[in-house]
């Protein structure tokens, strides 16, 4: 077992990596929740969706084209799933939501096999990315820090809209109150539709972006999707503070449970969420008191 | 709270009836399919008790399924422990699994309590999963099943084995109705109405919504000992978080907080899940979409929809019925 | 509602005719759905060409009725059932997970229909669970990896780091490596177990075989844990000084153009690759391709040689379950593999190992053979069956 | 009976209550006066369990029960209505008071018998169904009845647990003068031991019932003293009279 800086320095180095994916995933998920009070258990599809579409797009036009309009396309399903559905299930109780979206997942699942196939396919890293870079005495890969960059960089740019804003005030007061929003003159369901399309983008984002990473399967919405979901409760529900806390503990936890205590690694996250739910019922960073 | 409707008995007599006639003429494939219904119809039983009878929306029961079948398993196999006992200490252990999980869940609510009984189903799947002891990923063979030869069921006989699953349905549903009828079950109705009343009164909200879901992980896991049974086979799979998925699937799609719908939601999911894998390798899809439709319909699934059209005039019919039958008799007997 | 259930039960329950026999029917069950899909089309594949190139050497018709087991031992065990007692299936064929196969054994022992296993190589199906009915034409996760031990010793490979998932398949994978890779003199620094379908950032298992002072790296993956395994471990710059070696899965035909350049170089070994040459293989790619716009998999040849074993056993005269299960044990022949025959003792296959290197081709990777190593039968690990009769 | 000694509570900067001192002798009548926002609701809350106070603590039969959780104090003899209907929707009358009357025979968590069906609770139903005149609606439901009955059903509810101590938190809020009156009517024909506690709105008919009279403002009792004595108060005129003539 090695000892040295460089070993811990690389593997914390992983541990953010990881929760910048997770990041990307959940803070869509948990501001639609925050806001609207929709549980979204296709979230993991659509991310899955995202590798789809740019593993296609990258075999036309390269690893960018994909990366930019990944996102797109995955808001494009999202607006239809916003008009076809979701907007009607608004009103229903979070069990009618999970299930209709359990339903979607089912759907989605087999539509990516219908056209894409059951192989798994892969993109390359782009030239731009690929190889390493040599910093605090270690040499960690250039697509891995850059996708830690592209995380810190959608964490201060949610928190300077959120927080800086005036459509960010907007979120935050339908957040705290939908009704109180809508008597401010706030046009709630125009907000919604916005953030609806905006975090599905960034989970095909994220999909884009571990493409190049993990491999694209069918089933990685389904993969991604405990871990997500359970960022967002330990975080706590609708808050960008807890989407951040809860992805940097989830990362750090999976991380360097699986150097420490490897056979305890994926048990120790659930008790984790277990121990949180029984201190705290609504995570640790609710957005509402 | 439960009540028995005309209605409500009439299908019951139907649903009997239909099963007792498949189960003495079907082929084998025929009893297959019986018996999954069956032990699905156990499991959604179990999880309608407590998300129809006490609104709590457990994204855990097939994980405990997988306890209770996991646990036989083990007893059977490992600890070398009688059939008989084996049932019952699986029962036991999944109940215990189950009070606990629901006293730690007790204080969530809505989509927490989803999330957080997700949460403990995870858990156990990742424990059956990686513990070699367990068998890991390639599960547990070599299950036997109970010995019933001494009043003459041979249960490694198909039909035998169906019609004692139809049987143990049977003595669950009984259970669940007298559960839900009881003192801990009027409460639990109280409680979901308004638990806020409920704990004013007096009553220890956490204890009733713990003992509860207690008594619903033992029929899982009674479910789970039968599965185990069934296939003489345990594999993790049987926990994973979609089994607890398509359950609560069969109860919305049944009708939830009909205890009767969710029996005709098993049996429709697992014929119409049969019939569609035969035709496509994508029948995930199709069920996908029945399922957003029926949820998007508003309806209370199947059972819901028939009781809210049909319901109060069959009731009032039955009612007129006696009545007018009442005197005839008298005057017969005159 | 009543009748609508005893309708659709009706019909899932007619169709149930005896075979005569000329007519064999074959129960083919594999993953068509799930994780697994992939392996189960290119098993079908295969086994579809196979009875096409073979059968009409015999004078028997087959008959095929494919079942999905969706990975789902509970679900394949139904499905096996309904092969067995409704369809009266003369032959089973297929299976791709261990799990699967823990989970039918029982049934198909118990019924004495005879099943050719067409992937799941788990030890113990041909070793302490062995059966008179159970054939396998694919592998033994032992079989692939002893050699490569060897081999690698006398490569001059001291240090090793192993990597695998954390399941039965992944453990026994390794241990069949680590046997022989100590017998041989040399030495495991460090073993790791990765949590199985759950694992897709593999960093922090890399961090810890740079750190372990390993002189190469020997590791198990399959399908999508492979493809993001290789990708990284090249993302890492590990290849240059930290040589990876593995179980051929790693690298299969079937999805080695998904991990792109990052398998170049990496050696590994198993029963088959699309580069063979004999004109065994020859033929059988050709026609596969031809058939399938694909490069024939391990999986694809596992099919196939399936399909062949059943048409050698109808050639010597087998008919029904019995007589076909007692003339797969004996079946031997030259195929896309080379040299292959059952061993009667444990029913697994014995065949040669091939060592070989992910080059960069024409049309994209392609595999250069390094060396075939002898095929040796696997040890009985305690199979107790009865002999062969004649 | 029931007793407070300096009950604090304070949300952040905002002081909600102050330095409460209550003391009800057994069967006593109280009513508790005060504008909105004067603090009522909460001293209510602080009593039954639903909040903690910051400081100070709650005595019920000579017993301190600050630290116990709500449903320990409603065992003890603690019951209370709402303001708003807090009852059981999809129920009818008589299963909402069946429900109260259980917890308090015991019949509530048993597994071998229903509840309802116990004769101790059908006994207790039909006698507060009496006290509080709901005879003609026991089997229909929540839902199927009016606003005025729902409030009568509201003050069942809390009686069916037998209590020694009733808090009633605006039992009239929302109903017309003349159904007011005949609540009150209703309320004395209560039984003399049962200790009452009553926030009120309406002056007039909270002295048709009380035998004492407390005023909160601002969260501290202004007055505490006999209906006579409240009457002429000039203090109270100001604080509450004028604020409620105003509004």
């Amino acid at each position: 077992m090695a000892n040295d800086l460089g070993f811990w320095t690389l593997q914390a180095l992983n541990a953010l990596q990881l929760s910048m994916l997770l990041f990307l995933l959940s803070i869509g998920l948990t501001v639609i929740f925050g806001l609207m009070h929709f549980v979204n258990l296709a979230h993991g599809s659509l991310y899955a969706l995202g590798a789809y579409v740019a593993a296609s797009l990258a075999a036309v036009g390269g690893f960018w084209m994909g990366f930019f309009l990944a996102p797109v396309a995955v808001a494009g399903v999202g607006i239809l799933l916003y008009s076809g559905l979701i907007r009607r299930m608004r009103k229903s109780g979070p069990m009618a939501q999970v299930l209709v979206t359990f339903g979607l997942i089912f759907a989605m699942l087999d539509l990516t096999r219908i056209f894409w196939g059951d192989l798994a396919l892969a993109i390359e890293v782009p030239a731009l990315l690929d190889g390493r870079l040599s910093f605090l005495g270690v040499e960690y890969p250039t697509y891995r820090l850059f996708i830690i960059a592209l995380g810190l960089a959608i964490i201060a740019a949610l928190a300077f809209v959120l927080g800086r804003t005036q459509i960010g005030a907007m979120i935050r007061a339908g957040v705290d109150n939908d009704a109180m929003a809508a008597c401010l003159g706030i046009n709630v369901e125009r907000l919604f539709f916005v953030v609806f399309c905006v975090g599905c983008a960034l989970a095909g984002l994220a999909g884009a972006v571990a493409a190049p990473l993990l491999s694209v399967t069918p089933d990685m919405g389904l993969q991604i999707l405990i871990p997500t979901l359970i960022v967002i409760v330990i975080g706590g529900l609708g808050s960008l503070k807890g989407a951040v806390a809860g992805s940097l503990i989830f990362g750090f936890v999976q991380t360097f449970g699986a150097v420490l205590a490897p056979q305890l690694a994926s048990v120790l996250i659930y008790a984790l969420l277990a121990a949180v739910l029984v201190i705290k019922p609504v995570g640790l960073f609710p957005a509402k008191g | 709270m439960f009540r028995h409707t005309p209605l409500r008995y009439g299908v019951l007599v139907l649903l009997a009836a239909a099963a007792l006639f498949q189960a003495f003429t079907a082929e084998y494939f025929g009893l297959e399919i019986l018996t999954e219904i069956l032990i699905l119809a156990m499991l959604v039983l179990a999880l309608d008790m407590v998300a129809g009878f006490g609104g709590m929306v457990s994204l855990c029961h097939g994980a405990l399924m997988g306890v209770g079948a996991y646990a036989y398993a083990m007893l059977t196999t490992k600890a070398g422990i009688a059939p008989p006992v084996a049932m019952a200490g699986s029962v036991a252990i999944t109940g215990a699994a189950a009070w606990v999980i629901g006293a730690v869940c007790a204080r969530s609510h809505g989509i927490y309590f989803i999330m957080a009984t997700l949460a403990f189903g995870q858990m156990a799947y990742s424990w059956v999963f990686e513990a070699p002891v367990f068998g890991g990923d390639d599960g547990l063979g070599g299950i036997a099943r109970l010995d019933l030869t001494m009043i003459g069921l041979d249960l490694t006989d198909s039909r035998s084995f169906a019609l004692f699953c139809l049987f143990a349905l049977g003595a669950a549903y009984g259970a669940t109705v007298l559960i839900l009828r009881s003192g801990l079950g009027r409460s639990l109705s109280g409680i979901m109405h308004n638990e806020q009343r409920m704990r004013a009164l007096g009553l220890t909200v956490w204890r009733v919504k713990a003992d509860v879901f207690g008594l619903s992980g033992m029929i899982a896991g009674l479910a789970g000992a039968l599965a185990a049974q069934h296939i003489m086979f345990v594999s993790p799979g049987l926990l994973g978080w979609t089994v607890s998925g398509e359950a609560l699937v069969v109860v919305i799609l049944g009708g939830l907080g009909t205890l009767v719908g969710p029996l005709v939601g098993a049996a429709a999911f697992v014929v119409l899940k049969h019939e569609l894998s035969a035709v496509t390798p994508y029948w995930h899809l199709v069920v996908g979409v029945i399922l957003i439709a029926v949820v998007m319909s508003r309806a209370n699934g199947i059972f819901g929809w028939v009781e809210a059209r049909w319901g109060a005039r069959i009731d009032r019919r039955v009612a007129d019925a006696t009545r007018k039958q009442q005197p005839g008799e008298v005057v017969s007997d005159a | 509602m009543k009748r609508a259930i005893l309708a659709a039960l009706g019909l899932a329950t007619s169709l149930a005719m005896p075979a005569t026999a000329e007519d064999i029917k074959v129960g083919l069950l594999l993953p068509y759905s799930g994780v697994y899909a992939a392996l189960g089309n290119d098993i079908d594949a295969g086994f579809a060409l196979g009875l096409e190139t073979f059968g009409a050497e015999t004078g028997a018709t087959f008959e095929i009725v494919r079942e999905d087991t969706e990975v789902k031992p509970p679900v394949a065990l139904g499905k096996a059932k309904k092969l067995i007692l409704q369809d009266k299936v003369d032959v089973m064929a297929g299976i791709v997970s261990s799990g699967v196969l823990g989970a039918v054994r029982d049934m198909v022992h118990g019924a004495g229909v005879p099943l050719i296993v067409a992937n799941a190589g788990n030890d113990e199906a041909t070793g302490i669970q062995c059966s008179p009915y159970i054939t396998r034409m694919s592998f033994s996760n032992g079989q692939v990896n002893r050699p490569m031990g060897t081999w690698m010793a006398e490569q001059g490979i001291k240090k090793v780091y192993t990597l695998a998932p954390d399941y039965a398949a992944g453990r026994q994978m390794i241990d069949g490596f680590a046997q022989t890779f100590t017998a041989a003199g040399g030495e495991i620094v460090g073993q790791e177990f990765t949590p199985f379908q759950k694992t897709q950032d593999f960093g922090p298992y890399l961090a810890q075989a740079k750190a372990s002072g390993a002189d190469a790296v020997f590791v198990f993956y399959a399908g999508g844990e492979a493809i993001s395994f290789v990708k990284q471990y090249d993302s890492f710059g590990l290849k240059a000084d930290l040589p990876l070696y593995g179980s051929g899965f790693l690298t299969s035909a079937l999805y080695v153009n998904a991990e792109g350049p990052a398998a170049e170089g990496v050696i590994t070994a198993l029963h088959y690759v699309p580069t063979i040459e004999n004109d065994a293989n020859k033929a059988f790619a050709e026609a596969f391709t031809a058939a399938t716009g694909r490069v024939p998999s391990e999986y694809a040849v596992q099919g196939y040689d399936s399909a062949r074993a059943l048409v050698e056993a109808v050639k010597a005269g087998a008919t029904d379950r019995e007589s076909l299960a007692n003339a797969l044990r004996q079946v031997s022949f030259d195929g896309p593999r080379g040299p292959l025959s059952i061993d009667p003792a444990t029913n697994n296959l014995i065949q040669p190992i091939y060592v070989y290197e992910t080059i960069a081709g024409e049309g994209g990777l392609t595999q250069k053979v390094l060396a075939q190593l002898p095929a040796e039968r696997d040890p009985v690990n305690g199979c107790e069956m009865a002999p062969v009769s004649n | 009976m029931l007793e407070t000694r300096n009950l604090d509570k304070s949300f952040g900067a905002v002081h909600v209550t102050r330095n409460v001192l209550l003391k009800l002798e057994r069967g006593e009548r109280r009513v508790i006066l005060g504008p909105n926002g004067a603090g009522k609701t909460t001293l209510f809350n602080l009593l039954v369990g639903e909040l903690t106070p910051n400081s100070g603590s709650v005595h019920l039969a000579g017993e301190d029960v600050t630290a116990l959780p709500v449903a320990k104090r409603a065992r003890r003899g603690l019951s209370r209505s709402y303001q708003k209907n807090t009852l059981f929707d999809g129920l009818t009358v008589e299963e909402n008071l069946g429900l109260a009357a259980a917890v308090h025979t015991g019949h509530a968590t048993r597994l071998w018998s229903d509840s309802l069906a116990k004769p101790e609770v059908r006994e207790i139903v039909a006698e507060v169904a009496e006290q509080v005149r709901l005879m003609p609606f026991l089997h229909a439901k929540v839902s199927e009845i009016s606003y005025g009955v729902r409030r009568q059903l509201e003050v069942g509810v809390a009686l069916a647990t037998r209590p020694l101590v009733l808090l009633m938190d605006e039992p009239t809020s929302g109903v017309g003068p003349e159904m007011a009156k005949g609540f009150h009517d209703l309320l004395n024909g209560l039984p003399r031991d049962l200790t009452l506690l009553i926030i009120e709105h309406d002056m007039d008919l909270a002295f048709d019932v009380a035998d004492t009279i407390t005023v909160l403002n601002y969260g501290e009792v202004v007055f505490d003293g006999l209906p006579e004595e409240a009457r002429g108060s000039k203090l109270l005129k100001d604080i509450y009279l004028g604020s409620w003539e105003d509004a």
